[in-house]
């Protein structure tokens, strides 16, 4: 497919962190069917160290929000929560080496599902973050302020 | 790899009889139709049998077709050209809702310019109801225009009745039968239309050619002016080899109508009936009754079609989507929002259009690579028949 | 019998390279360029390819340079898209008496609907003057367009510095450059030009494909309306095999330019060497100082063309005149009239345009049947030179 | 030339009756260079059976100019004067199978040149012909009322 990269073609036809963690610790969702994109992540959390130990994505959408959320929990496992909230979409679109410009603003989700899922994590737990500071989940769609319009 | 191409009605290849009567254009008869010396009057007789070709696939009197460069140009043209000759008459135009965009953009184009265009709805299945049309009638009404055949669900509109509509209020009436054309029988003077479009990519000719049908009489102004090509009706030198293979394309479907339509659909229907055995959550989208015989658009649910796409495509099968990501509009597709189908059914859409080439053997490759695929996407989603949207 | 062709400004043949590129297109990467599947994705390389190419040739941006189906059509689109979108601004547009009919009709349309057309004229060696169309300017001109090199008589016009003054006022600048591509050097860039036309079949490519090119920013409307090929700005399926034959030639056009100008302008004047020596009363019309290589356009006093023609034509020669008998309107040449030409001499009037394929023995040929024809004629004409007119 | 029948190339390549007559009973020319045709006729007339005997044209034009003269021409020698003022356009397009419509109204000169050339007869021999009246040689054009549109 000419209007993919190799690296994104590979994270589509061969998706890391498919599926559902069972009781999960957080689970987050974004986008909806009738969007066209709609994510949903599970995060398992060590609350000791706040680093997320695992991550899995189920996605309805096309190449770029399949890939670009199997990019993005790849990125998050590892990583502490605050480093988590700081994954940004920017970012893992670079990480796929670019995306056809008309895909950014649409069917990159992962952002806001890592957050959601952190949010229903810190809830659980009666956790704060500076980063999830005014996040709303239920929000319809946040301004992507520095989402580069071409790459 | 196999390579199962399934997407004839975005475009062909070139039959190979058809080539064989163009290549000579290219260099050896290279003249300009318009040269009177015999190296162009050679080059014009190549385009006067074409032209007698397409005329008689659509029962049309040979001085009534004249080329265009494609089948978008003849819609422009119908649109512009009316609406300008019969200015003083009116200024309000009706189509549908399911009309290719080269209808619907110049529409959109001449609304912002005073024209006041009607888009007329279709039922679920697809089809425009003579008594909407009826409705929309204004006495300042100059064109109607309704597609013969859709591309995206193959519905065939009545153009007959619809015509006969048009003409009882005095009002010029155009289709696009783009799809129509080589796929469903055409006999303008039985259906009485007064222009039509075609192009020559969508039935085994070279792409970069169309035609319009213009009924001797019709008021419509030129569109591409210049020289006097087309009888001083379309201005630009003639893309003769382009034009041959084209008539020598309309030839070989006036040729083939009815085993094509034979054997087309009845490929198309066994591959529907193995798609239902083997897949889940599958709808046919548009009516079964008058459609193309190509023509199979089925929605999969829980999934999004370009996913389908690309996966096909790994499997060298190759087929299109009303899915919006696909499109560069970002926008679902048009057609099947007109039929009133879910938006999030619409992303999961394929069409699938069967062929002259199409063998049994590609639709089986077909349906098992898509039952792997399906399955596979449905793993993936974040949305399932368990849990529902 | 030996075939002499000397009517390379009326088409060219489509030369063997360029044959051979656009082949595979046809039948195998036959795919539509929308198509997102690599079928499809390799028939958008094609087009991507051919575009560099022909954008390399003019020194223009990749993406500046959009496909049409003909010269034509880029001149209309010139002027209906260039009125349209700047019909706030105003309705005048100021074009040249020499123009070739594709912009003269797409002026003569408009100038019934409300745009105001000037045209300016040339001397008598078909030069436009720079100082006229600063007389022409109106605060409500939208448009200037003059061709950078005359079809007839193979002027070439001082596009930069005709630019220059229409940027000096804001205005839109065009120059049909059908017959100036691959024949005289043309750098967009430097001549300074906002829109620009192109015709394959003028540089040994095939017919029915053309190019515009539109600097970027430039305020004009879309033409051809529908689907989003050519970034949205001129729709119909690509005819891919003819673009990719475009973009062969340009490539080959620029590789040659030099030694095509340096052959086919030396063959050229000794061609009119040899015509002047042999027959009495003959006038080269037009300037000999920046002209068409190939281009010359002779006056057979006493006699008339199209008779010339036929005669030559008896010969295998082919080649055109200004003759109004030739011409489907009857009326003679508008150029060779605007130069000022009585119009007893337009009648006699002969174009021969050298190409890369004429050889000298062509030549030679062709002024020995020439010498006689004319002699013929003359002893057959009711005029003659003791007689006088 | 697909654009003229074989009968009228046959007249255009190889017509008949070139040429001026000297001393000639009569001579008209009709058309002009400017107009793009021009053809002169002259005549030998036996004065006591007003047959005419020999004629010839020149004809500055386009092929079916020069072959409508050349068909004229001949179908004139042997006819007597007032015949010869019969012969209308039509019938000499007739006898060549046909033209191009276009070329009818424009490059058919003869009937007028005939006219001409009798009228020069006829005044120089003091004759009248019923065919003649009302018949001016210096008229610009007359209407072809009955010039077929399309042959
Ligand atoms: C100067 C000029 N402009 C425009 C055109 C039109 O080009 P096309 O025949 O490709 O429409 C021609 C050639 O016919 C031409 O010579
Ligand atoms: C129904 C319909 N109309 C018009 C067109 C446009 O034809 P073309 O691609 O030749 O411009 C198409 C095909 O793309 C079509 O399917």
């Amino acid at each position: 497919m000419a209007m993919y990269n190799d690296k994104v073609m590979d994270y589509f036809l061969h998706p890391h962190n498919v599926g559902e963690i069972e009781n999960a610790d957080g689970t987050g969702v974004y986008g909806s069917p009738v969007c066209g994109d709609m994510m949903q992540i599970t995060i398992s959390v060590d609350k000791d160290t706040d680093v997320i130990t695992d991550a899995k994505f189920k996605t309805f959408g096309c190449g770029s929000a399949i890939a670009s959320s199997s990019m993005a929990t790849d990125m998050i496992i590892g990583k502490t929560v605050e480093e988590a909230l700081n994954v940004s979409n920017k970012q893992i679109i670079e990480e796929l080496g670019g995306l056809p410009a008309i895909k950014i603003h649409c069917s990159v989700l992962a952002d806001h599902a890592i957050k959601s899922a952190i949010y229903d994590y810190a809830k659980k737990n009666n956790k704060t973050y500076a980063g999830l500071e005014g996040f709303d989940p239920d929000a319809d769609d946040e301004e992507q302020e520095d989402t580069p319009e071409h790459i | 790899m196999r390579q199962v191409y399934l997407d004839y009605s975005a475009t062909t290849p070139v039959k190979k009889e058809v080539l064989d009567e163009m290549l000579p254009y290219f260099s050896e008869k290279f003249g300009n139709p318009s040269s009177l010396y015999d190296l162009g009057q050679e080059a014009a007789a190549g385009v006067a049998q074409a032209r007698g070709r397409v005329a008689h696939l659509i029962n049309a009197n040979t001085n009534e077709v004249f080329f265009t460069s494609c089948g978008s140009e003849a819609d422009n043209w119908a649109f512009f050209g009316v609406t300008d000759a019969q200015s003083a008459k009116g200024k309000h135009v009706i189509t549908t809702a399911i009309e290719h965009h080269a209808i619907l953009h110049s529409g959109e184009y001449l609304s912002k310019r005073g024209i006041e265009v009607t888009y007329l709805p279709v039922d679920h299945e697809g089809r425009v109801h003579p008594e909407d049309l009826e409705k929309a009638i204004r006495p300042d009404t100059v064109l109607v225009s309704v597609m013969l055949v859709n591309n995206e669900v193959g519905t065939v509109q009545p153009i007959k009745e619809l015509a006969a509509i048009a003409h009882k209020h005095g009002i010029t009436f155009h289709s696009d039968a783009v799809q129509g054309l080589g796929n469903v029988p055409i006999d303008v003077k039985d259906l009485g239309v007064d222009l039509m479009s075609f192009s020559s990519h969508k039935i085994y000719g070279p792409k970069g050619v169309g035609a319009m049908y213009m009924k001797k009489g019709t008021k419509i102004s030129n569109y591409l002016h210049g020289g006097a090509q087309e009888s001083a009706r379309r201005a630009g030198t003639e893309n003769t080899a382009g034009i041959v293979g084209f008539g020598k394309a309309a030839e070989l479907a006036e040729q083939n109508l009815e085993s094509h339509i034979k054997n087309v659909s009845s490929l198309r229907d066994y591959f529907i009936e193995q798609v239902k055995k083997n897949i889940p959550d599958v709808i046919v989208n548009g009516t079964m009754d008058g459609r193309h015989p190509g023509n199979a658009n089925i929605t999969f649910k829980y999934i999004e079609g370009e996913s389908i796409l690309i996966l096909l495509n790994e499997k060298g099968i190759y087929i299109s989507t009303g899915s919006a990501c696909s499109s560069k509009s970002l926008a679902p597709s048009h057609v099947l929002t007109a039929l009133g189908i879910p938006v999030e059914m619409i992303h999961g859409s394929i069409r699938f259009t069967v062929g002259d080439f199409t063998t049994k053997e590609d639709l089986d490759y077909t349906v098992e690579c898509l039952t792997d695929i399906v399955k596979h996407l449905r793993e993936i989603s974040s949305v399932n028949a368990e849990k529902g949207w």
